[in-house]
């Protein structure tokens, strides 16, 4: 006999029935997904990024195929929080969806108010601030790519609410553990990785870039070998838990995040191709644990033997 | 989710046409509403790709779609290969549909803009509508369909740009001559419906608004999606971007802000 | 009638008849691709990276695939400089081969060493330099992550050298155009973009590192998107002719990094799939030029319109 | 290289051979060289994939290679999908070869290991040398070419771990009964040569150490280009380094340092 095995994923303060996110930006606001399941069987979702006003976003074109991944530089097109927690968050509710709210701002003050505005909401089970946006007092660089900036930010979030954090660093730095030690130092609870890489593509027939905004951000299997790699370094820097996302097409993806050291892992690009595609990775995890043996996903989380 | 294909024809040197079982559990497609389809595991491509739905029929309790496709890239070039029997993978149908209403429909198809268009030829036959096709193409083996449009009681007039087939010129050309020919009265009641390559859009456009008729384009944007989850494939419009899976492909000309 | 396009690739004192030139690391000494066409028609062959010793490189497992590219750790496994002057070069020499010898040292003195015997060698028509190896006196960091360092490095070659002096980049930095510019600053000619992005991968079977070494360098079509935007930042940072690597399969793709700002470009990881794969790249680069109303790849160079 | 498939046959659920025109520019391979293929233009897969030459004749002025294979991923599904009359890209041949020198051969294959090894045997044969074969698999299917060996003159024994055909047991349990059976005296003339999964090697490279037989053994590791471009392909041996692709694949049990 098979026994189940306890996939309960813990990330500090926030416990899930399942490791298996849907990335930000990746499933619009979660209820677009249900065709393809319900949506209380997914670990949590991770909405699109918000902002405190709605937000346009970039002209198009905005996405770009690229080998085995995709540059995309949407611009973080939204409805504003406000918006959402009318119009989509009860929906998500009644689904028994558990919501994940992927917050960005451009400055100290907006991070601190869209933190104070959810920070009062009900049912929406985390925050995760999204720290590679570019930073308005800093030219082109983005907080992300600074550990004094990180921990600003988040420090601000904090101040502001009580609810579990996330914290969701980009792999456009020199050193990911200086940046994972500083989203901890300003009160992170657990840190997402990866956002995508900055790339850029080239029209070579119109001799123009392939995107509109020029520079986008690189996400799908790609990218995966450089996501571990960030995973791991962060998991030397800091004892947080860690949520793993980056090139995740199928069950054993995931497991090469948790082996490494995540808690729990996110979907993304894969949402665009196979949108039911985090049940069967949901169910690859299970059938790991039992084929090996284990009882419970702790087991394997970190497992990596060097 | 894995279709089976039931036959797959090649029309020409690049075109060809499938057909596949439709699963009950989709939903009936409307015509300008595509699926997106997958023809390997690996990963390149990586993105699904779009086709209009272009035949639907039911027999029995089971039904069937169509794609009409041109070779130009690995999935086409897959699907082209794929024999009946085997599988494609295909989620759909996604976006919106082109308009049934209005008195006299006239259809404007360049190249492989045909595929969506039949399907609507179709259910406007079936709603009684009065309709007319005109098809384009560079050369006579891009412009299809045009016996079948015939067959099912669709008037249909032929343009290439070689002269190989029909009046030679281009198929606004004939769009541009019929709307001419025409009473102010008369355009009130005509809806255009178009696809094919953007500049030719550009034209239909140009000269739905300078007829004063309807317009209706079918869009083509990269989708990573095609089902409004990464907002990749926006279109302008006069009161801001949509997004071109969800609120299209098919859009009135009017409001589109090119 | 169709006039030939003049290919010649000016990369400051450096002048090669065509802008495609071999990688380093992926084509071992040159002579070892010689079943696929003559050397001669190769822009240039940048050999293996060589050190001052004869260096055994890492243990196995040292390479893995991953989606549309490939993990390696070689660890820089080379016969050392003077076997290389001794054995090889004269062979390349013999063949009409364009010979850039790439060098790596762990100590500011090893580069220098490496820059004085080359100095004196003939037959050889640049130096560059890899900086993307680990500094020894600053534990895992390369001299390459760091602008200071960089700056050190190259200084230190070039007080050596009177020969064109290429400085190869690494990709792993926040910003890439600090870097640039220090290696400007510290005497480069031209810079070399990009060399390998650090990542990972996990055998999830064993729970084991599929490399030996842990951490390995991402390379090959994946990382493309990567490398166009590294070029294009350093573009805008410096003005010295730049050389584009990473990921490039075919024309298109070097077609890409030339519109975005490459005087030449390199092919690494596309030698192990189609090793006379050069030859079809600066044919179409040509054809390029040609369909495109182009006299010469200097019209070319840098002409995206943003 | 673009080369024109003659012939694809399926031998068992998971095995095929598929016969290749060699083209006059490639030299003539040896037993226990490889080539090196791809199935696909697209970057997934990215490294082409090595296959041992499985047998070579010459036919008046033309030439053509076999290929055995296990059908395990992306490219030997390709494979398998191959027609006739198709072409595949194949570079080659690469490798060091087996030893043919020596009075008596015993060739020792597990599952798809016997591929190099018929070509082996063939060669044995011409060179009119004492030879056997011990071939072994889990299971029947996973058996190939033993009738095949038999015909060509090689007396073939054969192990399954299921005992579904010959012995129940390893194939390295008829070694090890084979070597036990004779003397000293003519074990010096025995050359053992072997393919298959790494822990079927190391028990051979074991037993030959135990018996003082010399060994020969085609080792299978990871390869980006297999000739030399990438030293991804490292074995460990005594005296160091040495690349699988270039050095080996075959190599002397002796100077491997497992
Ligand atoms: C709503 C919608 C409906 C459609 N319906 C149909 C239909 O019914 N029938 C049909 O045949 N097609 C249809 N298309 C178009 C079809 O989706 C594309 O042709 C598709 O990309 C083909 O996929 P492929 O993998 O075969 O070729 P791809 O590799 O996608 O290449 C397609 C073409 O685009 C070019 N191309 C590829 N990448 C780039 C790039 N980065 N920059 C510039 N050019 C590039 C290629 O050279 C090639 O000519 C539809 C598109 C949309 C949006
Ligand atoms: C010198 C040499 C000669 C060979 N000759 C033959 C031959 O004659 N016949 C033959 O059938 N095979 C032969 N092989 C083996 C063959 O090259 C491999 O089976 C090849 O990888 C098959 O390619 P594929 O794309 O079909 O499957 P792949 O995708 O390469 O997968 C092959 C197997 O490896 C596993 N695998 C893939 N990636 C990983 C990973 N990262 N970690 C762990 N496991 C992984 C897969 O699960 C699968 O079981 C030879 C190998 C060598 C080195
Ligand atoms: C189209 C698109 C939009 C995205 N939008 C957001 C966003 O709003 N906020 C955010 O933190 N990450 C965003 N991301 C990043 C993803 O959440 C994820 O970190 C990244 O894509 C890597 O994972 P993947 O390779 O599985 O896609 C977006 C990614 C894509 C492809
Ligand atoms: C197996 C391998 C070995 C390499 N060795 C070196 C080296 O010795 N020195 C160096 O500067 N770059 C080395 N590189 C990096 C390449 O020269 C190149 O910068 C990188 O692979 C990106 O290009 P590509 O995607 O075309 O391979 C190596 C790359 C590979 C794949
Ligand atoms: S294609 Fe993804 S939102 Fe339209
Ligand atoms: S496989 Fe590249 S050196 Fe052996």
């Amino acid at each position: 006999m098979v026994v189940p095995a306890d996939l309960t994923a813990r990330l500090g303060p926030l416990t899930l029935p399942n490791p298996v996110m849907l990335a930000s930006g990746t499933c619009a606001y979660g209820l677009e997904m249900e065709p393809y399941g319900d949506l209380d069987g997914i670990g949590a979702i991770v909405v699109k990024g918000l902002s405190l006003e709605r937000s346009e976003g970039n002209p198009p074109p905005r996405i770009v195929e690229t080998p085995s991944g995709m540059l995309n530089s949407i611009g973080l097109e939204n409805i504003g929080v406000e918006a959402f927690l009318r119009d989509k968050l009860p929906l998500l509710r009644e689904k028994g969806a558990r919501v994940i709210v992927n917050i960005y701002g451009q400055t100290l003050d907006e991070y601190r108010r869209l933190a104070e505005i959810l920070g009062g909401a009900e049912g929406i089970c985390a925050l995760e601030v999204n720290i590679s946006c570019p930073n308005v007092k800093k030219g082109g660089l983005l907080f992300g790519q600074d550990g004094r900036e990180t921990r600003r930010v988040v420090e601000a979030v904090r101040e502001k609410t009580a609810r579990p954090l996330l914290v969701k660093l980009t792999p456009n730095v020199t050193d990911v553990g200086e940046i994972a030690r500083a989203a901890v130092d300003g009160g992170a609870d657990a840190l997402t990785l990866i956002n995508t890489l900055q790339g850029m593509a080239v029209d070579v027939e119109s001799r123009r870039p392939a995107l509109a905004n020029v520079l986008g951000g690189l996400s799908g299997p790609a990218i995966r070998p450089v996501a571990v790699r960030c995973l791991w370094q962060a998991r030397r820097a800091v004892p947080v838990p860690l949520i793993g996302v980056g090139g995740i097409h199928g069950a054993r993806d995931a497991l090469e995040f948790i082996i490494a050291g995540a808690s729990a892992v996110q979907l993304g690009t894969v949402n665009f191709i196979y949108p039911g595609r985090w049940r069967e990775v949901v169910e690859g995890i299970e059938g790991y644990l039992q084929r090996h043996g284990m009882t419970s996903l702790s087991q394997l989380v970190g497992s990596l033997e060097i | 989710m894995k279709v089976r294909v039931e036959e797959n024809r090649r029309l020409s040197a690049d075109f060809q046409r499938m057909r596949v079982e439709w699963p009950g559990a989709l939903p009936e497609p409307l015509p300008g509403q595509f699926v997106m389809v997958r023809t390997r595991s690996s990963t390149d491509p990586l993105w699904r790709r779009p086709f209009g739905v272009h035949d639907f029929s039911r027999r029995g309790g089971s039904a069937s779609a169509a794609l009409l496709y041109q070779v130009v890239g690995p999935t086409t070039r897959d699907l082209a290969a794929t024999a009946a029997g085997e599988s494609i993978d295909l989620l759909g149908p996604f976006g919106s549909g082109f308009d049934l209403r209005g008195k006299e429909h006239w259809l404007v198809a360049g190249g492989r803009g045909v595929a969506p268009l039949f399907f609507l030829a179709r259910r406007l036959i079936e709603g009684v509508r009065s309709l007319r096709a005109m098809i384009g193409g560079c050369t006579e083996s891009h412009v299809m369909q045009v016996e079948e449009l015939r067959e099912i009681g669709c008037p249909t007039e032929v343009a290439t740009e070689d002269g190989s087939l029909g009046r030679r010129g281009m198929v606004t050309d004939l769009l541009a001559g019929g709307l001419e020919g025409i009473s102010d009265e008369r355009r009130k009641d005509i809806v255009v419906s178009a696809c094919g390559p953007e500049g030719m859009l550009r034209r239909v456009s140009g000269l739905a608004s300078a007829y004063a008729v309807a317009a209706r384009l079918s869009l083509d944007t990269l989708m990573a999606c095609g089902q409004g989850y990464c907002q990749g494939c926006t279109v302008k419009t006069r009161s801001g971007y949509s997004l071109c899976c969800r609120e299209g492909p098919v859009f009135d000309a009017e409001v589109l802000s090119w």
